[in-house]
């Protein structure tokens, strides 16, 4: 309905494959993003910015990079938490023992660890698959969580076993820490979601994402095309743990303030960002980010939600009501669209596009 | 020096000096391995037939558990419980059929994946509002008290599990083997069409086999139940399942129990004579090490074939 | 580049317009055609360094002032490069119908004698090739696409694109060979020879000279005020006139870019891409449009078909008063506003007529429920009454007078009489040189001091706009003395969505009856639509229920035709639906689909004979040509339907 | 037509190949060679080892014993990638297309060797990468007009019919530029249309590029009129080697395949 495309047409290969080749779509994401950094901070209490739109903007970092992983090279992993965890506890190692560091490089740095690590527990992928591959990345969960828990390194020996984000400054204004007000770390986390979302676009329709989708479309056609599967699948492992590595650090860091490795957990933090990926769409930018303000927004409407309509249930009963309708609500959108809500937002804007036609 | 001797000599030294213990240690690991076989059998059942992994089976084992003990504490005799618990399994498993797989046919796995963690929630969430969430005793009769033999300490209640796992296996192995429907759960693991063709409808076949699944767990449940109470940590043993299953193979029944005693020994070796050297509470991942490791060298599972690639 | 450019005011060819455009807006597209995907775009300047290249290869291989230059192919830029390039050595192209015959085109070729041809591919190589041995004097054929050409070894044979390396070659020898060939060439000089495909007879080869094309072309650009910002798609056949005013002539006076689709089959599509400011089509394009809007619409959801019909109505009651700018009340403003952002401008924008400022419709009458649907949603479509003797203009709607009944009022320089036995007559600068090789012809045509003939038999109201009955040769008598315009007729059938063609008789006869073919698509839809099995038109054209369907529309015309006082005696009384589609390959209508009434009327002489007897059906036997060339006899038997009349009450009224 | 054409050396040479799986015997001491710019059709009833000999000269099997040699180079043992360097290129029976992505990505994935950026650039999509992006775009864009599937360009393969997607794979094939394209039944399951379209991008491909061909029928009559030679396999035997008109005059060949054929 709101699309003017006659007249829209390309000239240059390089314009045919833009990410958004419509202007009308041009102008939506732009005002998005416009708004996102001069209207949310201003808009939003300190309650909304803390308990919802900071952790989601983290969690749609690590839904990218899952999403990477497992929409785009199609290697099902549910050691995110871990991967997280390992740019968390690295951030801690270099912050604390490098209080010079500047803390963006820190984040990156800490990406690259988790990316190292991700290569590791990627490894096996060579010669295992699917759901053996995914209850296989159970094994990093599992082991890098004990192993940040049982050596007292990792967490400096304190007494307490939790690992506390020191104040850093950027340009002057304490981004991380107790210190840091929630809009500093609001734009900190909301800065970094979008130049990883437009990296990882980037990567995905290029040379690389090319290759990925090859190999989880036909991995033995890719190889017979001349695509090295490890080196790919490692790629994959490597680019997706330096978002989740990246993600972890902010996790700690502008999020949380402190935590032990329990903030990591499979159930806490892997399974909720696989379910961002398929409920956002896997194989999609935008559905990743989609599907991770659905599980941030859900569970806190559905806490709200009782209340408004002046329903008072008790805490524990409540507690189980909301994980019935979110575990039905999950099949019913499953049943409905299992391709997520990216593919939701395409055929709408398909229909748009096609107003008043419905073909 | 003094971790490798920890880790490469030590133990070793420990085991020859006390075999007996050893011996315990390992027939412990047993035990908890029959436990961990009754959950990947569940997986196995469904997997092979419906080609769901099913996260859920955690949540069915507590579910079938909760239900149990509910009849029981609303003074239903054993028997009648028992009875009530199956019927809720079957129930369930024909919602299951009816409100989930039906809708979610042809489907890829990993959105049949994510639709039994959502159920996994449901039963998590329903159990516990219908049941309540602290922790239940669960007395089924079962005797509890050790006896010894040549040195070795052995516990009648694990025997009682020990028995009644692989009674319940053998059955299995039996409706497999000798009934129509048996039959035609193993050719639909195979081929759709082949088991049309066996004249049993797909959705049948799918409420059967949650049903067996769901008794499985109900078995699962009674075991770890009497053992450690009936409480949400029960889900968690799903977790345990899981490197059984592909140390053994997603698809073979005798792959989930021998994968399941290999699993329960290790994990409990390990845990008594590495454990100490690396802090302890390795129980939480060795088990997925040491699938993971194995699998590297055995992609296809200790009991699969190997797959010839074809273009 | 083009060197010294030829001083303004002076420029009275295309090769100087094109220096002059290359001059001014160099750096501004000038051509753009679809090709691998993206739109290939070439500058004013790039496209002069073609077609200089051009100019000069093909005066290395020999084209000299005088020569006939074929050119036959799709729209493609480099086809109409070739155009130019023959013009600039004085060379005379003649565009020749891609879809034509072997038979066809030896005719032309050999009629226009044309030494050269440049053609877009191997399909049309092919075809030369089969005539090339009866049509000698063709020397040379320059093709553009290789594909498939790896073995064709004749020495006549050359790619285009190895013309031009030769025609840069032959540049940097001859430095100042271009220019003066282009200085050579007046305005009074033979630009472009074109064949009117004629209803009758051989086709005859019009000369229109620079003057002709450039002034018809400015007067027509000035009337539209159209600017260099235009975007226009050549769609239509480069062999047509109009498609060398729209699309050639105005491009080089005002400086636009025009735009070559992908293929024939992707023009809708490349339509939306393009979104042309200034567009042409005929009104069959305009129906079939139309037609499809409302199948997809029958499709879509319940609330939005209601929505649909809600705003189509608000417009049919305030969109032409909104696009002449009349006053109108504040609700219906609102409503329109609001129509507009949820029904005209996405369906504009969906059929790629968003960005249009004028767009025209001549060559045939078209409905007035057609042209009104499309006026009132917004798009400023305009009819013009037009001829390739005229080079195209000759009446044209003026902004804020247009109304669907007649064809406008007289162009910008262009004279309209109209003779005492009713045939309109017109002189203007566009007015043709005379027919080659044909001075008979000419001289019936052309009279001495330049008033042309147009066969239409029409008059002028009082507001000075032209009103087209018919062909003046066509408009006859019924036995009864009653008026009879068949196409008067046939085209109130054509109206309706349900029929494609129609073909009315009566001249000298007791009473009119007619010839109909269902249109497939709509006919088919509508059968579908009730579950009505068809195998194929012949089997659907034969059914009870689609007669039923035609017996209505029929009475409607005659409803139409009794409130007429001049026609309403000529009322259709029988008809019959014909068990094939009238098709140009059978020869029963013209390239640019006009039927053929003389043939039609001997080829199916046993129905005429059935219609006017008391038969009520009538067998055939017909011979039919399949797209492959293979031909095949059908039999049908067509039953022949009564039509109610709708007699006196409409003298009575009139009176 | 195909006479017309220069035939080049021999580009590679299959000598004595035996492979077996778990005891059963696929392909035994088949030889046979492929000159340059030739088209050699490998024919035989289902099971003959046909596929299997495809799957040895792209490097996915490795034959238990014998020599394959390419481009004068002696082969050992190779990773399945490697073949693709080397400048072999093939298409599947069951068609083995990325299906979540487009045409267009599909034949660009093709390309993929002659792509070199680095994940630097990659994750700009800036400078160099696009360079090279929009290079090879130009590039995928000749194999899409000269396949005739420009509607479908931007269309996800698993939507469309099967001869497309045929078409399409031969399209990703040819994106490599290889020196030897294997096709494997590009034929079959197609109707008297299509298979004559294919037969026409076969011997376009050819001609047009002097790609060597190797491809793979069961449908004789078609592979007749359009391969220089004719390589007969039956029961992972060769039968028959030559030209379409030898074989056809085999004796062997008659009654092992042709006999069979005709009933």
């Amino acid at each position: 309905m709101f699309y003017r495309e006659a007249g829209q047409f390309k000239t240059s290969y390089n314009k045919d494959q833009a990410v958004f080749p419509i202007i009308q779509d041009r102008w939506f994401i732009a005002a998005v993003i416009i708004g996102a950094y001069a209207v949310v901070p201003f808009a939003a209490d300190e309650y909304w910015l803390q308990a919802v739109i900071i952790p989601f903007l983290i969690l749609a970092l690590a839904a990218i990079g899952l999403n990477l992983l497992t929409g785009y090279a199609g290697q099902v992993s549910l050691g995110t938490g871990a991967f997280m965890a390992v740019g968390a506890y690295a951030c801690y190692k270099m912050t604390t023992n490098i209080p010079d560091l500047n803390v963006v490089v820190a984040f990156l740095i800490s990406g690259v660890m988790a990316a190292a690590v991700g290569i590791v527990f990627g490894l096996p992928s060579l010669r295992i698959k699917g759901f053996y591959l995914a209850v296989a990345t159970l094994a990093a969960q599992f082991f890098i969580l004990w192993l940040f828990n049982k050596v007292g390194w990792f967490y400096n020996d304190n007494p307490s076993g939790t690992i506390t984000a020191p104040p850093r400054e950027l340009f002057g204004i304490t981004i991380t820490g107790p210190q840091a007000t929630a809009e500093a770390r609001y734009f900190v986390s909301l800065t970094f979601l979008v130049v990883g979302a437009i990296v990882a676009k980037n990567l995905v329709r290029g040379r690389i994402g090319r290759s990925w989708m090859a190999i989880r479309d036909m991995d033995i056609a890719a190889e017979i095309i001349g695509i090295r599967p490890l080196q790919t699948k490692l790629m994959a492992f490597a680019i997706s743990s330096f978002y989740c590595g990246v993600a972890g650090a902010l996790y700690i860091f502008v999020w949380l303030g402190s935590a032990e490795t329990e903030a990591f957990d499979l159930l806490q933090v892997s399974f909720p960002i696989l379910f961002m990926i398929i409920i956002g769409g896997l194989g999609s930018i935008m559905g990743s980010i989609m599907g991770a303000a659905f599980i941030t927004l859900m569970p806190i409407f559905l806490t709200n939600f009782p209340p408004m309509i002046g329903i008072h249930l008790a805490t524990d009963l409540q507690k189980h009501l909301e994980e019935i309708i979110f575990g039905g609500m999950i099949v019913a959108f499953l049943i409905v669209e299992p391709h997520g809500l990216a593919r939701l937002w395409q055929i709408a804007k398909e229909k748009l596009r096609l107003w008043p036609f419905p073909y | 020096m003094e971790f490798l001797n920890a880790v490469f000599v030590a133990p070793f030294l420990d085991i020859a000096d006390s075999p007996v213990f050893f011996a315990e240690v390992v027939i412990g690991g047993l035990m908890s391995g029959v436990m961990y076989s009754l959950v990947a059998l569940g997986f196995v059942l469904i997997f092979k037939a419906s080609g769901v992994f099913n996260y859920a089976q955690g949540a069915m084992v507590l579910f079938a558990a909760l239900t149990l003990v509910g009849a029981m504490e609303k003074g239903a005799p054993l028997w009648l419980a028992l009875l009530i618990a199956l019927g809720v399994m079957v129930a369930l498993a024909f919602a299951v059929e009816r409100f989930m797989l039906r809708k979610l046919i042809n489907q890829e796995g990993i959105i049949l994946f994510m639709a039994t963690i959502g159920l996994n929630f449901v039963l998590e969430g329903a159990g516990q509002i219908a049941f309540g969430s602290d922790v239940k005793r669960l007395d089924v009769g079962l005797p509890d008290n050790s006896f010894e033999v040549g040195g070795i300490l052995f516990n009648t209640f694990d025997l009682s599990a020990a028995f009644i796992g692989a009674a319940m296996v053998t059955t299995l192995a039996l409706f497999f083997q000798f009934t129509p429907m048996g039959r035609a759960l193993r050719a639909v693991a195979d081929d759709h069409q082949a088991a049309l063709s066996v004249g049993i409808p797909l959705k049948t076949i799918w409420v059967v086999v949650w049903s067996v699944a769901g008794a499985v767990a109900l078995v699962a449940g009674i075991m770890w139940g009497a053992k450690a109470g009936v409480q949400f940590s029960l889900v968690l043993i799903a977790l345990k399942a899981l490197p059984v299953l592909i140390l053994g193979g997603f698809t073979s029944v005798p792959g989930a129990i021998v994968g399941g005693l290999i699993i329960g020994v290790g994990e409990k070796v390990a845990e008594v004579y590495w454990g100490p050297t690396f802090g302890g509470a390795i129980e939480g991942w060795f088990a997925y090490m040491l699938a993971l490791a194995f699998l590297l060298f055995r992609p296809q599972g200790l009991f699969g074939e190997k797959i010839i690639e074809r273009v | 580049m083009t060197g010294t450019s030829p001083k303004p005011g002076n420029l009275d060819t295309f090769p100087k317009l094109l220096a002059e455009n290359a001059r001014l807006r160099g750096d501004k597209p000038a051509s753009r055609e679809k090709d691998y995907g993206i739109w290939q775009t070439w500058t004013w300047a790039e496209v002069a360094d073609e077609i200089r290249a051009l100019a000069c290869g093909l005066a290395a291989l020999g084209v000299r002032r005088g020569d006939k230059v074929a050119i036959c192919g799709d729209n493609r830029p480099h086809l109409y490069w070739s155009i130019t390039a023959a013009q600039v050595l004085g060379a005379v192209p003649v565009p020749v119908y891609q879809d034509s015959v072997p038979e066809e085109m030896q005719y032309i070729y050999e009629h226009a004698e044309a030494k050269y041809a440049v053609v877009e591919n191997q399909e049309q190589v092919d075809k030369l090739l089969e005539i090339k041995d009866r049509a000698p004097v063709l020397q040379h054929i320059i093709y553009k696409f290789p594909r498939g050409m790896r073995h064709y070894d004749q020495p006549f044979l050359s790619l285009l694109d190895d013309v031009q390396k030769r025609g840069r070659a032959f540049d940097a020898e001859n430095p100042d060979f271009y220019d003066n060939a282009v200085g050579e060439s007046g305005g009074s000089d033979i630009a472009i020879m074109l064949y009117t495909s004629g209803t009758t007879g051989r086709p005859k080869g019009v000369m229109l000279s620079f003057d002709n094309l450039i002034i018809t072309g400015r007067n027509g650009a000035i009337r539209e005020n159209l600017t260099e910002d235009e975007d226009m798609l050549a769609y239509l056949p480069m062999a047509w006139i109009g498609d060398n005013i729209f699309s050639v002539a105005q491009s080089y006076v005002t400086g636009f870019c025009v735009s070559c689709p992908e293929s024939s089959d992707t023009v809708l599509e490349d339509l939306r891409e393009i979104g042309p400011t200034y567009f042409f089509a005929p009104p069959r394009i305009y129906e079939s449009l139309l037609t499809t809007v409302m199948i997809r619409i029958e499709d879509a959801a319940r609330i939005k078909q209601f929505m649909f019909h809600y705003f189509m109505d608000v417009a049919g009651r305030v969109g032409m008063d909104i696009l002449d700018g009349k006053p109108i009340s504040l609700t219906d403003r609102a409503l329109y506003w609001l129509g507009n952002i949820l029904v005209y401008a996405p369906l504009k924008n969906v059929l790629g007529l968003s960005k249009v400022r004028t767009s025209y419709t001549a060559g045939e009458a078209i409905g007035p429920d057609i042209f009104t649907f499309y006026r009132s949603m917004g798009l400023n479509l305009k009819q013009m009454y037009a001829s390739t003797e005229a080079s195209v203009f000759i009446t044209v709607h003026p902004d804020g007078e247009v109304r669907p009944d007649t064809s406008g009022t007289p162009a910008i320089d262009v004279e309209v009489r109209i003779e005492d036995d009713g045939e309109v007559m017109f002189r203007s600068p566009g007015v043709f040189q005379a027919y080659y090789k044909n001075d008979e012809e000419t001289k019936a045509t052309k009279t001495d001091d330049g008033w042309v003939h147009t066969g239409d038999a029409g008059y002028l109201d009082h507001d000075n706009h032209l009103h087209i009955i018919d062909r003046s040769k066509d408009v006859g008598k019924l036995n009864d003395g009653t008026l009879f315009a068949p196409k008067f007729i046939e085209n109130k059938l054509k109206f309706f969505p349900h029929i494609k063609e129609a073909v009315a008789f009566g001249h000298e006869r007791d009473y009119v009856a007619a010839f109909i073919n269902i249109d497939l698509e709509s006919v088919g839809n509508w059968a579908e639509r009730r579950n009505l099995a068809y195998m194929g038109y012949t089997d659907l054209a034969g059914q009870e229920t689609v007669y039923e369907l035609i017996l209505d529309c029929v009475a409607k015309v005659n409803r139409d035709l009794a409130a007429d006082e001049k026609l309403g005696g000529s009322q259709i009384h029988r008809f019959l639906i014909l068990h094939k589609e009238l098709d140009a390959d059978d020869g029963e209508l013209t390239r640019t689909r006009k039927v053929r009434r003389k043939h039609v009327s001997e080829k199916y002489a046993e129905l005429i004979q059935a219609l006017y007897s008391d038969d009520d059906h009538c067998a055939i036997e017909a011979e039919v040509t399949f797209e492959d060339g293979r031909t095949d006899t059908i039999t049908a038997d067509l039953k022949i339907c009564e039509a109610p009349l709708a007699a006196a009450v409409a003298k009575a009224a009139a009176e | 037509m195909p006479a017309t054409r220069n035939i080049g050396d021999v580009l590679l040479d299959v000598d004595g190949i035996s492979i077996s799986f778990g005891g059963v015997k696929a392909l035994s001491d088949v030889s046979f060679d492929v000159r340059e710019h030739e088209i050699l059709a490998i024919i035989g009833p289902n099971g003959a080892g046909k596929s299997s000999m495809l799957n040895c000269i792209n490097g996915f099997y490795h034959p238990q014993e014998g020599t394959i040699t390419f481009k004068g180079k002696p082969r050992h043992q190779m990773q399945t990638h490697e073949a693709a360097l080397q400048g072999i290129a093939r298409t599947f029976q069951n068609i083995a297309l990325f299906k979540g992505m487009s045409t267009l990505d599909n034949i660009m994935t093709g390309r993929n060797l002659k792509m070199k950026k680095n994940l630097f650039w990659q994750m700009l999509y800036f400078g160099p990468a696009l360079k090279e992006e929009l290079e090879h775009r130009a590039v995928v864009e000749e194999i899409i007009d000269f396949l005739e599937i420009e509607a479908i360009r931007k269309t996800p393969v698993g939507k469309l019919p099967y001869g497309l997607q045929k078409r399409v794979e031969l399209g990703r094939a040819l994106a490599a530029e290889p020196d030897l394209l294997l096709l494997d039944e590009p034929m079959a399951g197609m109707n008297i249309e299509e298979k004559q379209d294919m037969c026409r991008f076969i011997l376009d491909v050819n001609d047009e590029f002097g790609t060597t061909i190797v491809l793979i029928e069961h449908d004789m009559s078609v592979v007749m009129d359009i391969s220089d030679r004719v390589v007969v396999l039956d029961y992972g035997k060769k039968l028959a080697y030559g030209t379409p008109d030898e074989v056809r005059a085999n004796q062997d060949v008659i009654d092992a395949y042709l006999g069979v054929a005709h009933e």
